[in-house]
């Protein structure tokens, strides 16, 4: 391969991974605290449809402050369900979920109509880095991306520093594993699991305005794809720790570029293999990765605090 | 949305589509047909998405049950549920767009889609610069394969030396999978894509709209005014005309069941060329294609072999 | 005045059906420390996590230095200065000591560095006695550490005013010596501590007051000063103990366990136990010393045929009784109901259908012959108080004869009559001739109950006199 | 506490059930559509008639059923399995295999052979998720979840390939012949014997789980691994790895049961993510076997009621996803159903 094809193999890897590792960075915060977010799916849709007015209303800024909005609001139907109610996380997750899809369709019809937005919404390109930019291979990959992709790099060492280096992060990690010890410390676990869920309302938020402003420049009924699913599974490939979500998200970003390349290349394999590689590198990945790992110990516990 | 004046029919409409109906392609053009359907004929019509086998039946029998007089299953994949249920309802007419099966109360409707493909293959080969086009597709359907193979054809016929590229998305709602498929076929060169990939196409158009000199022909609806300034024109089905075709056989009694093929000469399939891109195909090429287009009404075209 | 001066008046709390504080009242005197004593399932627990904060009374009042509080969560309480030492360790497993020591610490922006939580660590053991490796993980942490964990926890928070809810239960005799040391000397720099324990002795030695409970309600309140053990005993049973007859030992038999050069080795590969060779007779009850990690858990589980050694011979019988230390974690699944745990034991070895009827009589007899209080046999053990699981799982395990018990600090946590009862439940299953081995951290309850007596050190197991001294060294290596 | 306890016990399902109906009636005014016609279409299409009921309703739930048993089988020993859907797919493709290539066969032969089929190729999915699982310490939450888009795109390459229809013009498998098809059970519906081998499987495996050794150590597994091997001496690995497979089995032959009973050949999109509203059925019936019966049908009509509000009431696709969600929160906040699983037992350890 030329040194462009790798450069350009390398910038689709970095596009494709940066709104699954807002999402996933933002369920990893949330699963942290004990709470596994089903509803992600739906959390993005709401956050790509938020961009989508807001870009349309205010330009590109607007648009992701919008997205987090929608994310966060999204999210704390659901919050109010799990932390509130305490009510299955999983069933409230996939009702979410549905709720977050159907309700983005209802206003995309009512505010678009039934012919909708096409490809009029602002979008933000590339900000190419002097120098940086023009390293081979890399440059393109690392240093000539939109500006949500550079808000990533210190995000990812944020989270890190608040889960390992904070009080709050602390206290936030032990209600994932052990709320009964949280809450003799003092620490509310409700308080914990609301915030952590409206963070990842946030980020989920962000991985739709990523995708639709930053990406496709456009909105549809489906455009989150799954993408919530492999957020989660992103979080677990990283074994729940922020480098590791990073670059699980970056794994599987490569494994997705590789498919665009495989037919892009015309290899003669049928096109399912390709669509189906992203998912088999994962599973290589993890049967490599051998050895413990844990879930946080009450993840998905609906009755944590109820001591 | 709710239909209005009921009271003056009993011409029922029913309408299944596999997507959603936002796509402004495949299914937003057959919910046109359905709608001119109810402001030119006055039916009370009927419009329900559903995209599982196991759905397609049950949902052909409940309107046939109700009494509705024509049935659109939007898609080859409507056919085996059509044929299932079509002999337990002799008074319901059901259509499917694509497919061959048909009977008594049943047709299906094809379209010669590769005609107005060819043409579009032949401005592709003769506008390429580097020699490279490509074909993006939702998943691989027979009309889309079909389709792909005809303007394969097309291009070859321009220029017998250029390179095809066909990648597929895996799902028809991901703009952004969309987007990224189309980067990775101009990273290898491609200057002209031919995407038929519904709400998931409008991701080429953007990746056409953020790099120099490439140009996109849209698919299934005329989609020209979704990005004015690379598109070449589009592979239009007038979804609208060949409902209403139909619809007014069923009305004014006329009606048999059999395989009703729409091509060029029924003007329901047609190369739409990009009224506001007028310079982008040269003279002597639309020339060309208005030729061979004379051929088609005539009934005169033989399609090259297909390879 | 001294110290933070805690009164809880009057107070009831029911958990359902049970009423488990029913008017009572306490008041500790700032700068003293005070004994709060009564039998399993008195209230004990219950009335100072009220005082934490961690519950709220359904009446009464507590006050702090004569201003009632109305605390919402612990938060209230910490902030207030008081901190809990916790029987059932509320500790979080997954993380080191030195994050488990920080946790709480407030503050959005607050940092967390784990070396200065280290040091924190280091400094409290270098101060306390209580030694504890900051960056082990707790759930890898023997039950004795996790305790100290719990009581450097509550330090760490500079509590003034500390609730200690049986912390030597765990606790080696001389560890325990060296926390009262150090809790006396915290009282004297004017900390205030309330201790429930069930070591009578222990308590009338240290406390400036004492309180009793009975079935939820306060029956003694005195100066330690005019107490004696009896007249506490009296006052936590309501009644005197018969002292029951203690069962005639019977001969010594066949020998029914046997190990040869028995070596074990952990997950990390390093070796635990090694060149053990030890027979155990029918009818004789083997004690076993040894400070932590000595390789004495290692042993318990070979005999028991939980753990397959690495090399060397061992020959037991298939069904073979255990009582492990962590009994909610190893022995009990605490959302099953005590028909379902009586199940439970080598279920791998039961086939075709469950016979629930006979297995429920079964749950019922041994509830009853070995005075377990529950509210009824279907009901999840969880709902049992401490102790009652405890004597749940020795019933369990005793049950049917097995050929050989291997059991770990079976009394801890027992009040004085459970222990009794403990001890006489061994001495008669010895009387039938069954092969018993019993670790427990406390000398004393080794020293009275054993026949025979090895030491384990480092690795290896050293038979000893049965005498106290002579054991005292060979588990520190000193003969 | 001040909040009297009957206050939050009633309370606050009150007040979430009066928001989900608010939402629910703005919904409605916001889509401009008749609200008494669509919950009319609701009921009509779900339970209101016996067609709906016996054609709709239970065609629906009769896989729901069995994929529900299949997830609530493995979460009850602590195998968090999210792959009934990739079984499911699994099991329908076997079973229409099966199905093709023995057509000569009479039906009392062939219809078991194929639900036999389904099972084994369900097993076949779980297996290598097991094996993950076992050998290579793969949390399995996460190779279920990636083996379902494997899945996926096998079946997608399948009926292009090997297992296209005789004319290889569309992406679907042959129609299974008349004797290789499920009969359906009440004349003039459409309820298939599927029906009742789900309903035959939910009391089976509710038996089994209560009455007999092998479930008592699926259900002490599920609840305390430790003591299941401490106490109870169970080789936890190896019971786990039994009964992912029977849990796969048993999401094959929900498929098969699909394939067989309902669409009659293998179809790309055979599946509607029936196995991911199974883990919702399975979680809401508690895990309980014949609650999943209850859940299965619950879901069952709701999907049937769906349909119907789309096609009798003109309420859009995107509406009724909304109204579906806002029915399954409000069954959530007044049932106050909690999940029994902790997902964070599931930790893999290689086995040495
Ligand atoms: N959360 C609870 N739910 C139900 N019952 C409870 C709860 N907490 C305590 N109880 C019951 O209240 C009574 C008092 O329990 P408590 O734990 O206070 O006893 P204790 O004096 O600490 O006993 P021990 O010496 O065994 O520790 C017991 O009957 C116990 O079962
Ligand atoms: N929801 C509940 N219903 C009934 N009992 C409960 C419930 N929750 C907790 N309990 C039990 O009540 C008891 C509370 O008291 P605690 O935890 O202090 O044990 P304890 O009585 O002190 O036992 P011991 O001192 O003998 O170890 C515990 O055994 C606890 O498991
Ligand atoms: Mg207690
Ligand atoms: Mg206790």
């Amino acid at each position: 391969m030329s040194n462009n094809a790798i450069g350009l193999f390398l910038e689709a890897t970095v596009r494709t991974a940066t709104p699954l590792a807002y999402a996933a960075l933002g369920e990893l915060v949330v699963e942290r605290s004990g709470v596994l977010n089903i509803g992600l799916e739906g959390i993005i849709i709401a956050g790509a449809f938020g961009a989508l007015v807001g870009a349309g209303a205010g330009g590109a800024t607007a648009g992701f402050v919008a997205a987090v909005c929608a994310g966060m609001i999204i999210a704390s139907i659901f919050a109010f369900f799990v932390v509130t109610l305490k009510s299955d996380q999983i069933i409230s997750g996939t009702a979410i979920s549905m709720f977050g899809l159907g309700v983005t369709g209802v206003l995309y019809k009512i505010l678009y109509g039934t012919t909708g937005a096409a490809l009029h919404t602002p979008t933000v390109g590339p900000l190419v880095i002097p120098f940086l930019g023009d390293l081979p291979w890399v440059g393109g990959a690392l240093f000539a991306q939109p500006v949500v992709t550079y808000a990533l790099y210190p995000l990812v060492v944020a989270v890190w520093c608040f889960l390992n280096r904070s009080a709050a992060g602390l206290a936030l990690r032990a209600v994932g594993e052990r709320p009964e010890a949280a809450r003799a410390a003092g620490i509310s676990p409700s308080r914990v699991q609301w915030i952590s869920i409206l963070f990842g309302g946030a980020m989920g938020g962000l991985c739709g305005g990523t995708l639709v402003i930053a990406q496709a420049g456009t909105f549809a009924e489906g455009i989150s794809a799954g993408r919530g699913v492999i957020a989660i599974a992103i979080v677990v490939l990283g074994r729940w720790t922020a480098v590791g979500v990073a670059g699980a998200a970056l794994l599987f970003g490569a494994a997705s570029a590789l498919q665009y390349l495989a037919q892009a290349k015309g290899w003669p394999l049928p096109y399912q293999f390709s669509l189906a590689l992203p998912y088999v590198l994962t599973l290589v990945a993890l049967a490599g990765l051998r050895g413990r790992v844990a879930a946080p110990a009450a993840l998905a516990r609906s009755d944590a605090e109820s001591i | 949305v709710a239909p209005k004046n009921e009271a003056s029919t009993n011409f029922k409409v029913a309408l299944l589509t596999p997507g959603p109906i936002s796509d402004q392609s495949w299914n937003g053009g057959a919910y046109a047909g359905l709608m001119r359907i109810k402001d030119s004929l006055g039916a009370e019509v009927s419009h329900i998405q559903t995209k599982t086998p196991a759905e397609f039946e049950q949902n052909f029998r409940q309107y046939g049950a109700n009494g509705y007089t024509l049935v659109f299953g939007h898609g080859f994949e409507f056919q085996d549920a059509a044929s299932r249920v079509a002999p337990e309802f002799p008074k319901t007419i059901y259509i499917t767009t694509g497919g061959t099966a048909t009977g008594v109360n049943q047709a299906a409707m094809g379209f010669s889609f590769g005609q107005p493909s060819f043409l579009a293959g032949f401005v592709a080969g003769s506008v390429t610069k580097s020699g490279i086009v490509g074909c993006i597709g939702g998943t691989e359907l027979p009309p889309v394969k079909a389709s792909f193979a005809a303007f394969t054809a097309g291009v070859h016929t321009a220029n017998p030396k250029a390179t095809i590229l066909v990648s597929y998305i895996g799902n028809w709602d991901d703009a952004s999978a969309g987007k990224e498929q189309a980067l990775a076929q101009i990273g290898q060169g491609a200057d002209v894509i031919f995407q038929n990939a519904d709400a998931a196409g409008l991701g080429v158009f953007q990746a056409a709209k953020q790099t120099h000199d490439v140009f996109i022909i849209g698919s299934n609806a005329d989609q020209n005014n979704i990005a004015p300034s690379v598109t070449l024109g589009s592979v239009l089905i007038d979804l609208p005309r060949a409902f209403m075709l139909v619809a007014r056989e069923v009305k004014s009694g006329t009606f048999k069941g059999r395989m009703i093929q729409l091509d060029t000469k029924t003007d329901v399939v047609r190369w739409v060329p990009n009224p506001s891109l007028p310079s982008a195909i040269p003279v002597n090429v639309t020339q060309r294609v208005d030729s061979i287009r004379a051929t088609m009404l005539a009934e005169q075209f033989v399609m090259p072999p297909l390879s | 005045m001294t110290g933070l001066h805690l009164s809880l008046d009057a107070i009831t709390k029911r958990f359902g059906a049970t009423l488990a504080l029913d008017n009572a009242s306490i008041t500790v005197r700032g700068g003293t420390l005070h004994a709060l004593l009564g039998e399993n399932g008195a209230g004990k627990t219950t009335l100072m996590r009220l005082a934490f904060g961690m519950t709220q009374p359904d009446s009464g009042v507590i006050a702090l230095n004569g201003t009632p509080c109305h605390w919402r969560s612990s938060a209230g309480a910490i902030a207030a200065g008081i901190g809990m030492v916790h029987q059932h360790f509320l500790l979080v497993p997954a993380m080191t000591v030195a994050e488990n020591i920080a946790l709480g610490d407030r503050g959005v922006f607050t940092g967390f560095s784990p070396r200065d939580a280290a040091d924190r660590v280091r400094r409290i053991g270098a101060e306390t006695g209580l030694i504890l490796d900051p960056d082990s993980r707790v759930g890898d942490l023997p039950v004795s550490a996790q305790q100290r964990l719990e009581i450097v926890k509550a330090l760490a928070r500079n509590a003034k005013f500390l609730i200690l809810d049986e912390p030597t239960a765990v606790l080696t005799p001389r560890e325990a010596q060296e926390l009262y040391e150090w809790l006396r000397g915290f009282v004297i720099r004017g900390g205030t501590v309330v201790l429930i324990t069930h070591k009578l002795r222990e308590a009338l030695s240290i406390a400036d007051d004492v309180t009793v409970l009975r079935r939820g309600r306060c029956v003694l309140s005195a100066p330690a000063a005019e107490l004696n053990e009896t007249t506490i005993v009296q006052a936590m049973l309501g009644g005197r103990i018969d002292p029951s007859p203690v069962p005639e030992k019977g001969t010594v038999g066949p020998v029914v366990l046997r190990i040869m050069d028995v070596a074990v080795d952990d997950d990390q590969g390093v070796r635990r136990l090694t060149e053990a060779t030890l027979d155990i007779s029918a009818g004789e009850i083997v004690g076993v010393a040894g400070v932590e990690g000595s390789g004495q858990r290692e042993l318990l589980r070979v005999l028991a045929g939980r753990v397959q050694p690495t090399t060397g011979q061992v020959r037991i019988p298939e069904r073979v009784g255990f009582v492990p230390e962590d009994r909610h974690r190893d022995a009990l699944i605490p959302e099953m109901t005590l028909v379902e745990n009586v199940a439970l034991q080598d279920a791998s070895l039961r086939t075709g259908r469950m016979q629930w009827a006979s297995i429920a009589s079964q749950t019922a007899a041994l509830v009853h012959a070995h005075d377990v209080r529950t509210a009824d046999i279907t009901v999840p053990v969880a709902s049992l108080s401490g102790g009652n699981q405890q004597k749940f799982v020795l019933a369990r395990e005793l049950a049917g004869a097995p050929p050989a018990l291997i059991a770990e600090n079976p009394t801890r946590g027992l009040d004085v009559r459970a222990t009794a009862q403990v001890l006489l439940q061994l001495r008669q299953a010895r009387a039938q001739g069954v092969a018993i081995v019993v670790y427990s951290s406390d000398l004393d309850e080794i020293l009275a109950l054993a026949d025979r007596i090895v030491v384990c050190f480092n690795g290896r197991v050293i038979s000893t006199q049965a005498d106290g001294d002579a054991i005292a060294r060979a588990m520190i290596g000193v003969s | 506490m001040t909040t009297p306890r009957w206050l939050t016990r009633v309370g606050v399902p009150a007040a979430v059930t009066v928001v989900v109906i608010t939402t629910l009636l703005l919904v409605v005014l916001l889509g401009g559509f008749d609200l008494s016609r669509a919950l009319r279409a609701l009921w009509s299409g779900s339970i209101g008639s016996s067609y709906a009921f016996f054609s709709e309703t239970l065609v629906r739930a009769s896989p729901l059923i069995l994929l529900g048993l299949s997830v609530a089988l493995a979460f009850r020993a602590g195998i968090f399995n999210i792959g009934a859907e990739g079984q499911l797919l699994a099991g329908a493709t076997a079973a229409v295999a099966v199905g093709l290539g023995f057509s000569q066969l009479p039906s009392a032969l062939l219809v078991p052979a194929e639900l036999l089929a389904a099972g084994i190729g369900g097993a076949f999915f779980a297996f290598i998720a097991a094996v993950l699982k076992r050998r290579f310490g793969v949390l399995e939450v996460i190779s279920t979840l990636m083996l379902n888009f494997v899945a996926r795109y096998a079946v997608s390459y399948l009926v292009r390939g090997p297992l296209q229809e005789p004319s290889h013009a569309y992406p679907q498998s042959g129609a299974l012949p008349p004797a290789a098809r499920l009969p359906t059970i009440i004349s003039g519906q459409q309820t298939h014997l599927g029906l009742l081998i789900a309903l035959i499987f939910a009391g089976a495996l509710w038996w089994y789980l209560r009455s007999t050794a092998v479930g008592f150590r699926v259900r002490v597994i599920g609840a305390g691994p430790i003591a299941a091997a401490s106490s109870g001496r169970i080789d936890v690995p190896q019971v786990i790895f039994g009964v992912f497979l029977v849990s796969g089995a048993i999401a094959g032959l929900a498929g098969g049961i699909q394939a067989t009973g309902v669409t009659y050949a293998l179809y790309e999109d055979i599946s509607p993510g029936l196995g991911y509203s199974a883990i919702a059925v399975a979680l809401l019936a508690r895990l309980h076997p014949l609650a999943v019966v209850i859940a299965a049908l619950f879901f069952g009509a709701l999907e049937a009621g769906a349909a119907a509000m789309q096609r009798d009431a003109s309420v859009p696709a995107v509406f009724v996803a909304v109204v579906e969600a806002l029915v399954i929160l409000g069954v959530l906040a007044i049932g106050r159903v909690r999940t029994q699983i902790a997902v964070g037992r599931l930790t893999a350890e290689p086995a040495e």
